[in-house]
């Protein structure tokens, strides 16, 4: 499935501030909504600038614990969130930052989170595995595979109860599916028709495991069919893709339809944490996976179309590095947070 | 003066519900059989005709997915609203310490306090009549355990309204667990009744020969207990902590101080059970006034069989607390060579 | 689905030895084992008047706790331990009366158990929701709802590893298919081809739930397709359609196909648990269902066969009743455990 | 006598695996990346080369399914198979509760002793640079509460190898928490070790001055500590359990009797911790011994912060511990003043 996405009026798109207005499928989304697929393109290369640091920040010792970085990723997270308006809520995973920066967060409360300092997101509390952003409604990353399934389907209930239309996307991969969250938060979901959209992003690595010898359908779509549940597969590599199918979800899912299962094949780029040594997988898969690579392919689709030139394209390049090292530096130049802090937000 | 009325423990919780739910619109109750059950509302009748009054978008019949409701109830209450859900059983917590402790009680903080999760996990514990092992556990010293969540256990219709209110009005989880045997039992609920705050522990008796900690059956045993004991010239003061955390360790501490002796009985499972938590924190704090070693009078370390004549070996029974007291306050000499 | 059953050579068929050489279908398993089928017939009957003396001994006070009547669902559970090897393995759930008199179980000591002596099958410690008696195979009642299928999943992995050919079939009622270890294990049971049969009891209520309120998809068959396992829908009040069904299943197992889900369609007639009020069924559905009774469906075929006569009809029940009530003598007269039996059997 | 080899305590762990499968064939691995991960077998190199020798039969990569998982293990160890399971992270134990506690610990008992169940689940815990709230957790004191299982919390390779041998021939579920900081320390393993029994405390180092119960990294700390200690003229007598349950108090009270201080030092967070048990056990047996109330150094009553400043807060340190010893060899007077 290759999805289309709602028509806007293009006057009305605001970067941070997209409203939908109906979902009829239109052809083009890159000529009728140039910004809106500028800004795209500009959070996907924040995404795969602030990642790409990860390993070093690691061994330079200044991430600690377990990061995890979603280069390849990008279309995924950018595409789903875009979809969705400020309002609208999601999930998250352990390799959360893209899902954060596409939702709209803040590279430097990111960024100084992981080097454990007081300006971070978490007051240095939480750390990668644990960045959240309520007031951009990211409620989480979650160190526990198939956690943020619960809390989405939650908050689509809470949404269903207060009749607020919002929409929850969770964000989970692929191993995520085997666990037995993933039946019994379905089941509610479909049940009482909640506003969910279960986001698989299928990049082809449980740690060094295969969907194919993990998940006992061929088709991981296939599960949601145990709960009733409609669901697509969709390119995600293709940021437009994942927009018109994660649109078309959200639509349905403020009509009252109930949630949508999508299944995003993708590829993650990086070892599953920093120091994997990647065993498992060869240099020639890797290097078709980049073939498809999501910034790439935006890039040509959007030179293609006459609205971005090289020049602008490196500008905006240029302009995500800055902003990563712009967030590098406000979180190096950040305090630790101070012994008492540990004492502190424990119970409201 | 209004006229004491006396409801059920039941129906204590059930008036809770009830005015908890018309005072704040985001609380809404969820679990197996909660709107349906017998006359109405789940198995120990707790939520009998809430559905009728407040809707079954409030009051929310679940499937059988311990796991799923739990975590859903955190996901309701990063947002907004305010979950009480009904595990039916104490020993389904197995299924849902992964919402419950990994999520419920660790959010906020990981978060770095941007969030709150309002939520109330009622459940009970306990044995009762022959449930077995599986359905009678009393499995709060897990939870006493785990940072980040409050600790109930209500042993009288009045405690038991007056908490739940205070429960759902807290703004961090709340594992607010009922025992089995006191759902039928009655005891005066004036009409008036509020909040009760958590944190203060009731002297239920006062005495000057031993201080006694218990809650819920196990704090009638020691209630009746006492009465026999009496006759024999031993005064047990005993304290109910009605809220294990916070726990109120200064009532306890000024008790001790003055009987110099401290007995604990619970019937979750003597060995790692919450006796030791609150010995350690007695004896950190008033270890001097001790004329004989804290004694604890627990379920035996083993799961709970089925038959009457088991049943009663492994949970504590009135006469062998009464052994327990009258060694303890017959000095720690006896009990030297007793134990040794 | 109307299953068929393997062939048997009549002569081979010992009523509690039953072996299966091969599995095409017959016709009529009436006429060409009838031996079988009238032990059908018997374990029917035990089952039926095993159950049926719940209500009383509860309120008496002989029974403690709780203990679930498995009357109208007789069909289901003789049916499938009918189809297996003595040497097959099986596990229950907390309604486990009929799982353990169709495998062969002995009802002076679930009778025992049930009135809490020392001569009970777990000496009074496990009570109604506890028996087991793994000298025929069954691993065990359950009062967790769901926990069977897992231990039923371990015992496929153990025969599967230890190359037994055993077949593990797990009873489960239709309520459990929401609980997240049917996912779990119903995948690993899949991805490694396990020698599994989970076989849903599906009575229309888990507890006064209907599973068209709990379940979100209409069909509960459909479930099993989120982990591929190939599934069948069977008449669960027709002991030869659930025999039929669960010996092709076993084939397959045995064959190393795999496992195989089967929804029995059943009633049940007493209340949830003894105690229960009921009151959230209308007489007219009872009765309907009452129609279909698997005791009287099976005697009219049978007396249409020309295999029994009414008067064997009538022995046949009198003998149960005479089973039972030889359980029940036996139960009175066995001494209620000593209290220091308390201390044994926790660890080996 | 053959030269001591020195290996790490992940290699001694892998090690006693490949021992026991050579030895028992019924003996199996299972778990999340137990067959591929690094350079092959487990996010810490635990079940590193099993596949190889075993094949994926007996080496079993799973899904994440950690219920399934346990569960399976469960009916795999009820018909003849000894299943060894890996959870990755001791924090997953909450979604393994359920088998682990409700059937692993239960079953046998449930049953009248029909059956058992010889199941291992190895996983691990404590807190190790910045791993947080939910990979950081030591939730060994559930586990302490649960009768029938038995826990062992190995400190050295030498422990851990034999140790877990003798896991894996017990008849019964054992609960085998390693500990993330010590899978890359080295320690003396013969090449003949076998097991070792279970219920065998450890007295690391002898001393006069006070006794000290820990484990794992926290006993690493006291050995530190106590090295300047002995500087002040304070020598520790510490202990190590080895294993929870069963558990030597014996070799605990013996030491009590002759040093008449206590201070045991866990990871797990102190409120509801095993340091309760513990202490409620000399006090019924050795009261009359004590010189000074039993003190503990524990971790705080908080989730585990990423950040090194605060989880120096929450993690018991060596100054800390230091400290406490000071305090508590210093006699109880001094104590009451701080304390009150
Ligand atoms: C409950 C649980 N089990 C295991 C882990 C360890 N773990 C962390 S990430 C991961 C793989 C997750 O794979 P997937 O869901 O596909 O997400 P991806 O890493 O590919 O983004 C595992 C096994 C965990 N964090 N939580
Ligand atoms: C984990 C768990 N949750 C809830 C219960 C309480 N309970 C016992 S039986 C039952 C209904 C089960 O329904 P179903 O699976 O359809 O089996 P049936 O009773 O119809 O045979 C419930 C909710 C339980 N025993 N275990
Ligand atoms: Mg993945
Ligand atoms: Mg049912």
């Amino acid at each position: 499935m290759k999805g289309g996405a709602p028509i806007r009026d293009p006057d009305r798109v605001e970067m941070t501030m997209l409203i939908q207005t109906n979902a009829e499928q239109i052809p083009d989304l890159i000529s009728r909504c140039p910004e809106l697929v500028i800004e795209m393109f500009r959070r996907m290369l924040l995404i795969r600038e602030f990642d790409s640091r990860l390993p070093d920040l690691y061994t330079e010792g200044l991430v600690r614990g377990s990061s995890h970085a979603s280069t390849g990723q990008e279309a995924v997270a950018v595409g789903a969130c875009l979809a969705l308006e400020p309002t609208d809520l999601i999930t998250s995973t352990h390799r959360g930052h893209g899902h954060t920066i596409a939702k709209g967060g803040d590279v430097n409360r990111m960024m100084a989170e992981l080097l454990g300092r007081a300006t971070g997101y978490c007051k240095g509390k939480g750390g990668s595995m644990h960045i959240a952003d309520f007031s951009i409604g990211m409620l989480g990353a979650n160190g526990i595979v198939g956690a943020g399934i619960g809390i989405a389907t939650g908050a689509a209930l809470s949404a269903s109860i207060r009749e607020s239309k919002q929409v929850v996307l969770s964000f989970f991969g692929e191993g995520a599916v085997n666990q037995g969250i993933f039946l019994e938060c379905g089941n509610l979901a479909a049940i009482w028709k909640l506003p969910l959209i279960l986001l698989c992003e299928n990049n082809q690595f449980a740690m060094s495991s295969r969907p194919t010898e993990t998940c006992s359908t061929g088709e991981i779509t296939q599960r949601a069919s145990a709960f009733g549940i409609p669901s697509a597969k969709v390119d995600g590599m293709d940021v437009l893709a994942v927009h018109g199918a994660v649109a078309n979800a959200a639509l349905q899912a403020r009509q009252g339809v109930g949630p949508t299962f999508i299944e995003a094949i993708c590829y993650r780029y990086e070892g599953h944490f920093s120091g994997d040594t990647v065993k498992y997988r060869s240099k020639s898969e890797f290097g078709a996976w980049k073939e498809k690579d999501p910034l790439i392919n935006l890039r040509n689709k959007l030179a293609a179309a006459g609205i971005l030139s090289e020049q602008q394209a490196e500008d905006l390049a240029k302009e995500a590095k800055l902003r990563v090292d712009g967030a590098l530096e406000f979180a190096l130049a950040s305090p630790f947070p101070p012994p008492e802090a540990a004492w502190e937000d424990l119970y409201a | 003066m209004p006229e004491q009325r006396s409801v059920t423990y039941s129906a204590a919780l059930n008036e809770a519900l009830q005015e908890e739910m018309r005072r704040d619109p985001t609380v809404f109750v969820m679990g197996e059989e909660v709107a349906v059950w017998g006359d109405g509302g789940g198995v120990f009748g707790v939520t009998k005709g809430l559905v009728e009054e407040f809707g079954p978008k409030r009051v929310r019949n679940t499937p059988i997915s311990e796991e799923g409701i739990v975590a859903t109830a955190v996901g309701a209450a990063l947002t907004g609203l305010r979950p009480v859900v009904e595990l039916m059983y104490g020993d389904f917590l197995t299924l849902a310490m992964d919402p419950l402790v990994n999520q419920a009680a660790k959010l906020r903080y990981m978060f770095g306090g941007q969030v709150q999760v309002p939520l109330v996990l009622r459940s009970n514990i306990g044995a009762s009549g022959g449930k077995a092992a599986q359905h009678s556990q009393s499995l709060e010293s897990w939870l006493m355990h785990v940072p980040g969540l409050k600790l109930v256990l209500p042993s009288t219709p009045y405690d038991a309204k007056g908490l739940l209110k205070t429960a759902i009005r807290d703004n961090n989880p709340v594992v607010f667990l009922e025992h089995k045997l006191l759902y039928f039992t009655r005891g005066p609920v004036p009409e008036e009744q509020d909040t009760i705050p958590f944190g203060q522990a009731m002297i239920c008796r006062a005495g000057g020969s031993a201080t006694v900690v218990a809650t819920q059956a196990m704090l009638k045993m020691a209630l009746t207990a006492a009465d026999h004991l009496a006759l024999e010239g031993i005064e047990l003061e005993i304290i109910d902590p009605r809220t294990l955390v916070p726990l109120d360790i200064n009532t306890i501490i000024e008790s001790v101080r003055r009987t110099n002796r401290l007995l604990i009985c619970h019937e979750a499972v003597e060995r790692g059970g919450w006796a030791g938590e609150i010995a350690m924190q007695v004896l950190e704090h008033v270890f001097d006034y001790l004329d004989a070693p804290i004694s604890r009078v627990c379920a035996k370390n083993l799961p709970v069989p089925y038959s009457t004549t088991l049943e009663e070996v492994v949970i504590p029974r009135i006469q062998e607390f009464i052994s327990a007291v009258r060694m303890l306050v017959n000095g720690s000499n006896a009990l030297e060579s007793v134990f040794l």
